[in-house]
């Protein structure tokens, strides 16, 4: 019915947690122009948040024979059952942007990045930038139990470790949306003397940046200068406001996840060299210097 | 005589917010007796049995059955004390199939479980003594209220051990089923059964009574011996002073004269109603009579536009009506007061003002407000001229007793100001002072050009205020009635036909 | 035939379409691996889905039936990780907390005669926040039992399994359909939904209704939990988010009145399959975006619940004409 | 007068429920009442929860008439994401902003429409019916915005979101303006108690000649209006359309104001300002959570700790209670050996089964 216009000579199963945000958005966009770049037929599902339904999906993919199975797990536990089944149908599978919690032997490889490594990244740039200086931190979580969000937690915490002049004051969760970033850090304000007593900000997403940012302006102080601003995803709206001066710094999570997975699959299927077991993605760190205006305009149309 | 006392009850009190529904009311019932529970609408008569029950907690007094203290929390306790109740609305689950619900709590079990094949073949046993033969499996919604009220004493009479009582429950039912129900009331009394019997027609209180309590303002008037108590005592008993000119049957029987107003013809509906012709002139009341089920309803419902008519056409002074829905119904000067007041007529959550305000204001249209006071005016005029018994104006409506329910939603239709009202059982639980009232009114109705369309199982009544008589057999209409031929006799003989049949 | 048994009958009618129609297009949709994916799958949903049956055949709603799967996941894989009771034992417990949740929700809907929607919606709530409480992480489950148990399937033939979990789902629908309607229980849990005044007035044991109804949506709960934990093998927080609606869809497309009174438990199973099979063609479809994916959900949702309106209007109306026959 | 007077009972317990939070909070936080002028207009914290309470105060207004109609609205959450994605991508392609704003408040009238619709004409139950749009209607926001956030500059609809009027924030303005000029339009017409008929007993009133149709599709479609209206402020709250979080499980918040406000889920009797204020006891419950500074694991199990504190301080059951311990109005038990202690418990528990129930 829907015959490609490339000859399709691989059929992949994509499963995608949902479009919880815009750099999700992004990773989906970016998957569906590798795959028809090279000519891949995608089968695309959308999980809508639920592991369920990628379960669900995963198993549809098997009995449908695909050639092979990318997936972005939402949770990292729970997967040996399906990967089992998809191993004793011979379909070799792809994890995207996260690992799991699983042998080793039921998957090819794991395109990730390491999210305790971004806040890490996060914490470091912190610790130079105030070199010394006593500074509270308020931190933006995201959503309660979900893995960047105790991750990104547990590195940022590691790299303030041992630096005593830096103190988390507050830390609430702004379920990755900037709704409630700017919600949460409007309490912030109020709850730390009108800001007064606040010197940085550490948000667990750019979204979440964003809104707060403008609860800064709002409570009439500047953020980028009164209250410094990191965050990890490096989604376009932060280049902006990097750009603007509001925003100091965030460390990127490349929605390019699909690129490195096809050409590992196109290698194991023309001669059979299995990769590494995890592809692991840059976490590269941009701030005021890095021009964040040219980066903007480079990333702007990528389905962010 | 204690030692024959079943069922004793010494000073009940139970008290509402804001007004005292039983003050100190004590109640005797002894075995193998009929004792009569009279009272006018909202005298106390349900709420009594309802704290015998359990079903109200009593606020005062003392219960006992065969000379022990009971204290029943709520009607399951008392069902198991033996004491089985019909209450006053039909208290059934319209969803449960109608074995259900004559078992329901005690369905036969096999093996723990239910066994539906037993319960159905019980059910049908059970009814056939009422001389029904239904289908058992049927949900009970798909009968009509008088099947339902069947069903209903069935099941109480079946629970009931030692006591029954029934509140109301002629209401819905014709002659032929009252004398059914009176052979089986009979049936009990001689093994020893106490009941007790709340109704507002005389006759059958005289024809089935041992003795007679009577209660006004939740107060104990007193207890007679039925044989001992004429009806004129009783009335006065019940009203607190006698009742005048009520009982002037319609000599002041409008004459048929004033010219035909609306013209319905072939009007049917498959399956409902089969074509009829019927024209109604101004000022007159017309008639309805027929056996339960025989399609009464559904005229008026056509008529009114709830079901919508598939052939036929509907004229008034030569102009053709749209009857396509009780709004458009509503706009040509038409009301209806349904019989069944509980699910089609009331608002219960509202206030007695807003119910009666209702009709009006839906007919202005919501940008057109009744002002408050307008309302206030609307509802005291007719709580006064209807006599409805309430605290005040702004009590929910579902907190008012049947009768005076019944009333209010009367008094709606009549702020509207119809020039054609169509009533369905009017006079369904409404007290001998009320129901002369309503009479009255319908008379001084027609007095002043309305015309009437009056249904009513009540037959001695119908001939009392009805210019004509429309009967109807099977969901046809067999026969009309005019002037002098309008008599209780030649009703029941249309009605019967030729073949004496029953509605299957 | 029973007028009662119509809205399952057209539900049945629709679902084995709509199966015969994804299987012309996609011919490998009609193999013993789907639909043995399709028990699996839908095994804890469904199991949940019988519980909420009850409550909505009561008249009531249960909003906390996500929270409380998840909680159940989490609280064994603390248990099973954490000490080294047997997992069967953890099963116990867990069913012994959830069960009592449900029932004292029950209790407060009854004794303080607060509305179902508002009790349970703070139920999922706190049964959330347990979850929370006990463990942010997902926290994985590797106790040999759970291997063992999901070892437990049938290989049907064509390659399908019918899984432990998926027979464990059919199992508590017959369980069930024969507490719906043989036993007195189920009869007065329809007699509520009829009107509970009545209800009461004909000697219906309200309250203790009342309390067990959710107390076995609660114990349902707990089990699909169970089964959520195996087939993940694992214990997780955020789980299950949701699952409440798609679990009240279930019980509306399988016939039954949300407004209490009138349904079958049977016709839920074939809800539950019915959204499993929606779900399953979008994803042999594969072209769908994250967008398109809700919107056909939705659209189907509708498609659904419009063509069982109409097979029963029409039928409604055919049994009218007969009426008149007779 | 005794209308007032009246008005005042209703909303007695909501009043006393939102002191006793805010006082709650105080102790917690005690800058709490501090209120500046900054800029030009209000700070503070009480500011802020009755701005961030804006969303779900507005959606409580039209599910207020919902509710009323015995029907419910899952349908907010997502129609606020489709017309907040709408007013986005209008601006973003340059539209006026009027323009903007009569697209956005219309596609919120056309999914109020379509929900009254499947309800009133198709007779199809008000959960499901609008469980539909529930589910498709972020879809369709999505494929509105593509899945990304739409961000945009038109200062006019930012001003919707973060401007401020009279000192007070704009979403402040909006919602007490709107709602109580629809409270007044309700009670000062006859929609109140048409609907409210409508809504105990809807054969009753369709055979008094009340277009029951008409009126419910009337509360759905005023509901799509709030939460369009919803939508716009949390979508220029943040310069941007966020189909996928915007208005996310909002509808629960708004249905738990509702009830929260002392209205009934079964329909009938019904007071927009009772739900107004009940949205504003769940935003000082939210605000109050991010104040206290408890890890955010344990917002949830507070939060409904105290909505059970709430409903149990308003349950009719418990006022009955103390009623009976303060005895007082004509109805005291006063004369007569009372047989169960309890009496006057049990006696307002009758009533409440009936009302309960009354259908
Ligand atoms: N739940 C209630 N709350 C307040 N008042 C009530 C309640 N139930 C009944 N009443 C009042 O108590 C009085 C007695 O009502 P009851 O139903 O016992 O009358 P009744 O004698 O059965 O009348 P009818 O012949 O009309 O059925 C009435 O004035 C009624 O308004
Ligand atoms: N004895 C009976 N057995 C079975 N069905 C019955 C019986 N009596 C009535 N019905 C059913 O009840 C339905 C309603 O009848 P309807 O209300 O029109 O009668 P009616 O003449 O208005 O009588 P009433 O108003 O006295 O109940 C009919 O569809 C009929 O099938
Ligand atoms: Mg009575
Ligand atoms: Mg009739």
């Amino acid at each position: 019915l829907f015959g490609s216009a490339h000859a399709a000579d691989m059929t992949v199963g994509f499963s995608q947690i949902g479009s919880e945000s815009g750099w999700r958005a992004a990773e989906t966009t970016l998957t569906k122009q590798q795959a028809e770049k090279r000519g891949i037929d995608l089968k695309f599902a959308d999980a809508q948040q639920k592991q369920e339904n990628q379960i669900k999906a995963v198993r549809s993919f098997i009995a449908q024979g695909v050639d092979a199975i990318l997936i972005a797990p939402v949770v990292a536990t729970g997967w040996d059952e399906v990967l089992t089944e998809a191993k004793d149908a011979k379909i070799p599978v792809i994890l995207l942007d996260r690992t799991v919690d699983a042998p080793k032997d039921l998957y090819m490889t794991a395109v990730t990045s390491d999210l305790v490594h971004e806040g890490n990244v996060a914490g470091k740039w912190l610790v130079d930038t105030v070199a010394g200086k006593p500074c509270n931190v308020v931190e933006l979580q995201g959503t309660t139990g979900s893995s960047p969000a105790i991750d990104r937690k547990k590195g940022f915490e590691q790299a303030l470790k041992g630096h005593d002049n830096l103190k988390i004051v507050r830390s609430q969760t702004g379920d990755f949306t900037r709704t409630k970033g700017k919600e949460v850090m409007e309490s912030f304000l109020k709850a730390e003397g009108g800001g007064k007593n606040i010197c940085a900000l550490y948000a667990h997403n750019d979204d979440m940046a964003v809104g707060a940012i403008q609860a800064i302006k709002e409570a009439g102080l500047k953020p980028g200068k009164d209250i410094l601003v990191v965050s990890i995803d490096a989604v376009p709206d932060i280049f902006q406001a990097m750009a603007a001066g509001e925003a100091n710094a965030t460390v990127e999570l490349t929605p390019n996840m699909a690129g490195p997975a096809f050409d590992a699959l196109a290698a194991y299927k023309k001669d059979g060299t299995m990769p590494p077991k995890w592809i692991q993605t840059e976490s590269k760190l941009y701030t005021q210097k890095d021009d964040p205006k040219a980066v903007y305009e480079q990333k702007k149309g990528l389905g962010y | 005589m204690p030692a024959s006392a079943v069922l004793s009850a010494t000073g009940i009190v139970k008290t509402f917010p804001g007004a005292r529904a039983l003050d100190g009311v004590d109640f005797e019932l002894r075995r193998g007796e009929v004792h009569a529970l009279l009272g006018e609408n909202g005298a106390g008569k349900s709420t009594l049995i309802k704290c015998l029950t359990g079903a109200y907690r009593r606020d005062g007094g003392r219960v006992e059955l065969d000379g022990a203290p009971i204290d029943p929390r709520d009607p399951l306790d008392a069902q198991k004390l033996g004491i089985g109740t019909v209450y006053q609305e039909v208290n059934l689950l319209p969803n449960l199939s109608v074995a259900e619900n004559l078992y329901l709590g005690r369905q036969p079990r096999r093996f723990g479980f239910v066994a539906p094949r037993e319960m159905n073949r019980r059910a049908r046993a059970l009814l056939s003594a009422y001389e029904m033969d239904i289908d058992v499996t049927a949900a009970l919604s798909s009968y009509s209220v008088a099947v339902q009220q069947v069903i209903a004493i069935a099941r109480a009479v079946d629970l009931s051990g030692k006591v029954l009582i029934l509140d109301e429950p002629t209401a819905s039912l014709d002659a032929q089923e009252v004398r059914m129900l009176f052979r089986i009331v009979r049936d009990l009394q001689a093994r020893g059964l106490g009941i007790v019997f709340i109704t507002h027609f005389f006759e059958q209180v005289y024809a089935i009574s041992n003795r007679i309590t009577v209660l006004r303002n939740g107060r104990l008037v007193g207890t007679r011996e039925t044989e001992s108590l004429p009806r004129k005592d009783l009335v006065t008993m019940m009203l607190g002073h006698e009742l005048h000119a009520a009982e002037q049957a319609g000599e002041t029987k409008a004459e048929s004269s004033g010219p035909v107003r609306y013209a319905f013809h072939g009007l049917g509906k498959a399956g409902r109603v089969k074509p009829f012709d019927l024209e109604i002139r101004q000022g007159e009341v017309v008639g309805m009579a027929g056996l339960l089920g025989s399609g009464r309803t559904e005229t008026a419902e056509l008529l009114f536009g709830v079901e919508t008519a598939d052939s036929g056409t509907a004229e008034c002074e030569g102009r053709r009506l749209s009857l396509s829905s009780p709004r458009a119904a509503i706009a040509q000067g038409f009301g209806f007061c349904p019989e069944d007041r509980k699910v089609d007529g009331i608002i219960g959550d509202l206030s007695v003002r807003e119910n009666i305000a209702l009709a009006l204001q839906a007919r202005r249209g919501w940008m057109r407000p009744l002002s408050r006071k307008e309302q206030d005016a609307l509802a005291d005029r007719y709580i006064k001229a209807l006599d409805i018994r309430t605290t005040d104006r702004e009590k929910p409506i579902r907190l008012l007793s049947g009768g005076n329910q019944q009333k209010a939603i009367l008094a709606r239709w009549l702020a509207t100001n119809p020039d054609f009202l169509i009533l369905d059982e009017p006079t369904r639980g409404i007290d001998v002072g009320a129901h002369a009232e309503i009479i009255r009114l319908i008379e001084s109705l027609c007095a002043q050009g309305m015309s009437l369309l009056v249904i009513s199982s009540e037959l001695d009544e119908l001939v009392a205020y009805s210019s004509r008589v429309i009967v109807l057999r099977d969901r046809e209409h067999v026969a009309e009635l005019v002037g002098g031929d309008v008599s209780t006799e030649n009703i029941v003989e249309a009605i019967a036909g030729q073949e004496r049949r029953r509605a299957s | 035939m029973n007028a009662k048994t119509l809205p399952l009958i057209a539900t049945l009618v629709i679902f084995i379409a709509a199966f015969a129609i994804c299987t012309l297009q996609y011919p490998t949709m009609l193999s013993t691996r789907v639909i043995g994916n399709l028990l699996t799958d839908n095994a804890f949903l469904g199991i949940a889905a019988v519980g909420m049956t009850f409550v909505i055949l009561s008249g009531g709603i249960d909003l906390s039936i996500g929270s409380v799967i998840a909680f159940t996941s989490v609280f064994l894989a603390v248990m099973l990780e954490g000490t080294s009771i047997h997992p069967l034992l953890a099963f116990v417990l867990a069913l012994a907390i959830t069960t009592a949740f449900g029932a004292l929700m029950g209790a407060i809907i009854h004794f303080l005669e607060m509305p179902p929607f508002i009790v349970t919606l703070a139920g999922m709530f706190l049964a959330r926040g347990m979850a929370f409480v006990l463990s942010i992480d997902s926290i994985p489950i590797r106790h040999p039992f759970y291997a063992t148990l999901k070892s437990a399937y049938w290989v049907m033939p064509g390659g399908g399994r019918l899984t432990l979990i998926g027979g464990a789902m059919l199992l508590v629908f017959l369980a069930g359909i024969i507490i719906a309607q043989r036993t007195r229980f189920g009869t007065n849990v329809y007699a509520l939904g009829g009107g509970a005044h009545t209800a009461a007035l004909m000697g219906v044991p309200v309250g203790r209704t009342t309390i067990g109804i959710y107390a076995l949506s609660g114990f349902v709960a707990g089990l699909s939990g169970i089964a959520y934990s195996l087939y993940t093998s694992a214990g997780y927080s955020l789980a299950t988010v949701g699952v409440e609606l798609d679990a009240i869809a279930a019980v509306v497309i399988g016939g039954t009145l949300l407004t209490g009174g009138a349904g079958f438990v049977g016709g839920t199973l074939i809800g539950v399959l019915i959204q499993g099979l929606i779900q399953t063609y979008i994803t042999f479809d594969g072209t769908l975006s994250s967008w398109w994916t809700k919107i056909l959900i939705g659209g189907l949702l509708f498609a659904f619940i419009l063509l069982q309106k109409g097979i029963l209007s029409l039928s409604s109306g055919r049994r009218r004409l007969t009426m008149k026959g007779a | 007068m005794s209308g007032a007077k009246a008005l005042g009972r209703r909303l007695l317990p909501q009043c006393v429920a939102l002191a006793a939070i805010l006082i709650l909070i105080w102790f917690n936080f005690p800058g709490f009442f501090a209120i500046e002028m900054q800029n030009g207009r209000l700070y503070g914290s009480l500011i802020d929860v009755m701005n961030r309470g804006a969303p779900v105060a507005l959606l409580a207004v039209g599910m207020t008439l919902v509710i009323a109609t015995r029907g419910i609205d899952l349908s907010v959450g997502a129609v606020m994401a489709i017309c907040g994605a709408v007013a986005a991508a209008s601006s973003v392609r340059g539209d006026p902003l009027a323009v903007t704003l009569v697209m956005s408040l219309g596609i919120g009238l056309l999914c109020g429409l379509w929900n009254g619709v499947l309800v009133a004409i198709l007779n199809i139950q008000p959960i499901v019916a609008t469980l539909v749009l529930m589910v498709a209607g972020r879809g369709i926001a999505q494929l509105i915005t593509e899945g990304a956030i739409l961000t945009f500059n038109d200062p006019g609809l930012i001003f919707i979101g973060s401007g401020s009027l009279f000192g007070l924030p704009m979403p402040v303005v909006l919602w007490l303006v709107f709602g109580i000029a629809v409270a007044l339009i309700i009670r000062r017409t006859a929609l109140g108690l048409l609907i409210e008929a409508t809504g105990v007993n809807r054969r009753a009133a369709t055979l008094s000649g009340i277009q029951a149709p008409a009126f419910l599709i009337m509360a759905y479609v005023l509901s799509g209006l709030c939460a369009a209206l919803a939508g716009l402020i949390v979508t220029a709250d943040i310069r941007g359309a966020d189909a996928n979080n915007a208005g996310l499980w909002l509808e629960l918040d708004a249905i738990l104001a509702v009830v929260v406000g002392g209205n009934s889920l079964l329909g009938g009797r019904f007071s927009i300002i009772a739900s107004l204020i009940g949205a504003m006891i769940i935003q000082a419950v939210n605000t109050g959570i991010l104040l206290s500074g408890f890890p955010p694991e344990f917002n949830l199990i507070i939060k409904a700790a105290i909505i059970v504190l709430i409903l149990l301080i308003q349950s009719p059951r418990l006022s009955h209670l103390a009623a009976f311990v303060r005895p007082a109005g004509p109805a005291a038990p006063a004369q007569g050996k009372s047989v169960a202690g309890g009496a006057s418990a049990g006696d307002a528990r009758d009533i409440k089964k009936l009302e309960r129930t009354a259908s």
